[in-house]
């Protein structure tokens, strides 16, 4: 789960890590007021979870509340990579000298939490990181045993820190650990960590996302979710337990098992079709949950056949079985289903199916090129069941809206 | 012979009173394993399963009592690493988890725990392992896979029943079926059990099963290009995925551009291995 | 740093360890009013930092508030192992199920803290370690990874622990180690942990113990030393880095190293004297320090005679030699000093040191013997200077007042 | 021959510029020991004693410019732990640990972890080692040692070279003198280095320096009865020092009556060890 920017840095401030004075407004005078408090220049920053938001024009810059209530405006109207403008932060503008870059992730590899930093720090890391490596440094962090000081000094003195700085960057590294840790998160950055003409260390941008698998332990946390920042099928899935997400083609798919979704939307596309969605109802999938699915991926207009392919093994057929029946009663589909089950409790299953109208498939391949000449055959316009009742008004085109996001 | 498990298999089944645990203890049980005890604490005394499979408080006690030498684990996540733990001190020399969901930084604690103490984990969030005709650990189907002379390993979960449900429709069988489990932070590593299968004499050729995302396939690849004598198939999951969710910049720093299906693909294929283009093509390859 | 039971207990539900209702007071009256608020029977528990309160009778039952404030008048009056009682606990009185014992402290032989608990709880607890041991159940932690959920579990299970009671165990176990790892306590005890007839865990008794090594991270912690409980002396030592034990002896010794301080009481001995007191001036001892180790054993009555024992290593010898110059300016001492110095700047010290009127010594051997022999010549009583302004009015008589400490 | 230190260690002293470090690194290079760097983090690229040492921000930087390989340790209590942590993932097979007054907790953590890193610690609260005329690493005195056959083990400081001195003046040297320090929580134990005695073939005879407190003389006791071949002398200090303050009832539970001069003392003489009344008396024990 990904936090705002003003969100993390509420946090850092909250572990004592310094950031600039300001805070979130959703409208423009709100905007007004707290430039006018604050005083002097101030910086106002689109609140939304994409990359690229300087580029995008959602940062700007306001000598005085005027031209901050004024930008804070254009800033609301915008869109930023299909994801609509919410909320900005006004923070006091700081008086930068030098940019750093400094995170600590998983490095999956290696089993660790990863300390990165580097002195050329701001939005153009990711090249410096291309093109010259050697400027970022890596740590790695025992997970037993927690950050080490002399690991933070080493950092410092890696990265060419004045050493004037070095006990604050430690104190800020230790804070930024702890964050990273009790947190649960798995990205914990700060970019660009700046030194002020004043000689002063200053978070002025912060990103963290936190382990969706951690969320139970952090119900203060998981309260933080933007749910404006997601498509609101995803939503719906999230509450179900699913993954789902959406894609351009047509041909729905209903899978269990992350590997076999994607296997089935590589198959689909093997033989000539274009697959609407990714979408794994995980193990053990109750009928709840397969109804469920079953609606968020009618919700979609552009789907005009459903693949179904379950393989049993914590996940019964049987129970998928029912689960389908009860979606099929409940939205009367109106477009042809291509249904394949395997595994565990397969031959109850099918039973429970064999009255419903549905086609069925033995292997993988053939349930793949069924479904691609459903697509081909059916012509009919369906009732974009749903859909009504789950996308609130004001919620983004969902075509577009989530091209980005991706399956792992 | 086979790999990591086999007829000599005495089972633990940790959350055995869950629903889950329940109901693939009685598959393994059905399918021939030894499973010799369960682990509820709290439920201590009871026995389940008909009257025929003891429950106990801990793994200690169970260990005490019945000797088992591999637990799996079918804990909620919230309670998964500590049962790893317990296992772990335990002196459980296999532990297979099938629990999904585990939070990544209680992994890096485990995993970095069980190196330490030399403890083999399977898993978690995998289908545990299958060595047909003698023991099934976990919870891949047993009647889809038959015994034979293909070893098999793989990231994936119910893509790795289809395809041993692939080799069986072909007429070939599985020496070992191990799924290690797609999460970021696991126990066994693809390298691991190619390493194994290289030293089974029954095994002859291997399937390996990836994912895009991580770069366990890509040092897989070089570990086969320098290391195995036997022949090596693979199918790649999410060849038509989206690029995947970058972790800030700092993924982009440590991953670089690395796991797509692609550069997996190109990695496997310099390496020497066959590339499926979906799992019912992988028996073909395989003749 | 011993805690006394009241400070224990309000750290202990800080953490969430349920405590009985109750507060400490200072006087009978105050004792009354806690008794009125809680209503229905109480227990008054006088507050010293030894143990065997209960059967010096400095732990009462009271009916009620008058008897409440009766009793606390007893208690505040008496003296328990020479220690005058100055606060009460006042708690509601539980009704006792049965009794556990339940403590983390460390293993040094192990090198890892252990959780220790026997279902045979109460005030013969040591008698059951002796007895029964088997009775008594020890499960060692890694320091490293913490408490681990099922190492409770397991304590529970061996102790016999109810079921019914293993989630709450489980929460204060790891609460205790929270406790435990969070102060940097040597000891975390409570005992007895009673099961209460409304079928309750609750710690009706519990005792800290904090590393002074450690205290100067847990600055809250260190206010709450009980400058009260222990002998003024001591106090002065601990504000100049010494350590001071008093004893029953005439030979005041003054070393620099605790196994050496040690070694020398006991060759005093050897030939025939009696040490006054353990003194280890500690490593690097600058002349004030010197100065204030030799105003403390001059303000004890009894002490004869001085033995100076110092070996230079990290300590040098002049800058010990110039604190003895020092501090016999001061205060002036009457009394024969024997003065012994080796190792590092011995030569520079003993040349410091010609002038003044010391006997010398080669050997540790020889200086004990010396020692011994000036305390047999001198029969004249000395000022004992210092002693008014180092001990306060009102302070327990310094003889026997520490006897059971030790040098470790 | 000697244990531990010789003339090939070359030393690297954490907390160099510190008052008690400047002044014993100069005491050990007029010894003779090859003091080749120090490290006070913020004072890399200075240069100490005349400019003939040079200072590194970090153990990882010395240990690359300066191949030392060993560490002597003088920095202020709450950074001794992450000094030993420092030095022990740079690398640096042996940590001797000066400094006094370390947590009890931070040295569990710091042993716990060594002992994974298989690093020897000599420490924490220690005076050092010693091999007369060789190398001197720590705070005891050189001048009043000579070079011989007595292996001296303590777990005191100046009670050492209390020891040390009353040999010389007796006309015996030692081979290695290794202070283990007095903490409850250290690194190497009487039992590691009455090993090292045992095979060195320099050492003849051994000096065991013991205090009340803990168990470490009962189980030096059992191994020297068990495992040593040379004669053994021991003193333990602390005979006349009044019974141990009790870690409530937990310390009586763990450590029972153990930990007293009679008991120890006891213990050793049933190992064949002859106990000296008084320092002054080893030299005589040794003929």
């Amino acid at each position: 789960m990904k936090l705002h920017e003003y969100q993390s840095k509420l946090i850092f401030a909250k572990y004592g890590i310094p950031i600039p004075k300001g805070r979130v407004a959703a409208t423009a005078q709100e905007a007004r007021h707290i430039a006018e408090e604050l005083g002097g220049r101030v910086v106002i920053k689109s609140q939304v979870l994409v990359g690229g938001r300087g580029k995008a024009g959602g940062i700007k810059l306001a000598k005085n509340p005027e031209e901050a209530e004024q930008l804070a405006t254009q800033i609301l109207e915008m869109e930023i990579k299909s994801l609509p403008v919410r909320k900005v932060l006004v923070d006091e503008a700081a008086a930068i000298e030098s940019e750093i870059y400094f995170s600590i992730t998983n490095d999956r590899a290696k089993k660790k939490p990863v300390m990165i930093a580097s002195s050329a720090g701001g939005i153009e890391i990711e090249e410096v990181a291309a093109q010259t490596p050697e400027k970022i440094i890596q740590i790695h962090i025992d997970p037993l045993l927690g950050l080490r000081d002399y690991q933070a000094r080493d950092l410092a003195a890696s990265i060419d820190l004045p050493r004037d700085h070095w006990k604050e960057f430690g104190r800020i590294a230790q804070a930024l650990w702890q964050i990273y840790h009790e947190t649960d998160a798995t990205l914990a950055e700060i970019n660009p960590l700046v030194i002020t003409k004043e000689k002063k260390l200053l978070a002025l941008d912060g990103k963290m996302i936190i382990d969706d698998n951690a969320l139970f332990r952090h119900p203060d946390l998981a309260e933080m979710r933007d749910l404006d920042e997601e498509a609101p099928e995803e939503t719906t899935a999230r509450k179900y337990g699913l993954s789902y997400i959406k894609l351009d083609g047509n041909i729905g798919c209903m899978v269990n098992g992350a590997g076999l979704a994607m296997t089935s939307m590589d198959i689909v596309k093997l033989f000539g079709g274009e697959p609407a969605n990714f979408l794994d109802i995980g193990g053990g999938a109750s009928h709840e949950k397969v109804a469920a699915a079953m609606r968020i991926i009618l919700s979609d207009p552009n789907v005009r056949a459903i693949l179904l392919n379950i393989f049993g093994g914590i996940t019964r057929c049987d129970e998928v079985a029912r689960g389908i029946l009860a979606a099929m009663d409940e939205v009367k589909p109106k477009i042809p289903m291509v249904v394949r089950l395997v595994g565990t409790n397969a031959e109850e299953g099918r039973k429970l199916l064999a009255d419903a109208k549905m086609i069925t498939a033995e292997t993988l391949a053939d349930a793949a090129k069924k479904a691609v000449a459903a697509v081909g055959k059916t012509a009919s316009t369906r009732i974009p069941v749903m859909q009504e009742s789950v996308v609130p008004v004001g919620a983004p085109p969902a075509k577009n809206h989530q091209k980005n996001r991706s399956v792992r | 012979m086979s790999i990591l498990v086999n007829r000599n298999t005495r089972v633990l089944v940790q959350g055995i009173t869950g629903n889950e645990g329940l109901f693939h203890s009685e598959q393994m049980i059905q399918y021939g394993t030894q499973v010799a005890a369960g682990v509820t604490p709290g439920k201590g005394g009871e026995w389940v399963l008909g009257g025929k499979i003891p429950v106990f408080d801990s793994v200690k006690l169970a260990m005490e009592a019945t000797g088992v030498n591999t637990s799996v684990i079918f804990v909620p996540a919230r309670f998964a690493a500590d049962a790893m733990f317990e296992a772990t001190d335990a002196g459980i020399p296999l532990i297979v988890c099938i629990t999904e969901g585990v939070p990544v930084q209680d992994m890096m604690q485990v995993r970095n725990y069980l190196d330490q103490k030399k403890v083999r984990l399977v898993g978690p969030n995998c289908p545990g392992l299958l060595t047909p005709g003698e023991s099934k650990v976990g919870i891949i189907p047993g009647n889809i896979a038959s015994a034979g002379n293909i070893g098999v390993v793989s990231r994936s979960g119910t893509l790795t029943y289809e395809v041993l449900y692939a080799l069986a429709l072909a007429g070939m069988g599985a020496s070992t079926c191990v799924g290690i489990g797609g999460d970021p932070i696991n126990g066994t590593n693809f390298i691991d059990v190619l390493e194994l299968f290289e030293h089974d004499p029954q095994t002859e050729k291997i399937v390996l099963i990836g994912e895009i995302g991580g770069t366990d396939e890509d040092r897989a690849a070089e570990y086969i290009a320098a290391n195995l004598t036997k022949p090596v198939v693979a199918f790649i999951a999410g060849q038509t995925a989206p690029p995947g969710k970058r972790m800030g910049h700092a993924g982009a720093i440590i991953e670089g551009s690395a796991g797509t299906a692609a550069d997996k693909i190109k990695a496997l294929e310099s390496a020497g291995v066959k590339i499926a283009k979906h799992p019912e093509e992988i028996p073909l390859l395989l003749k």
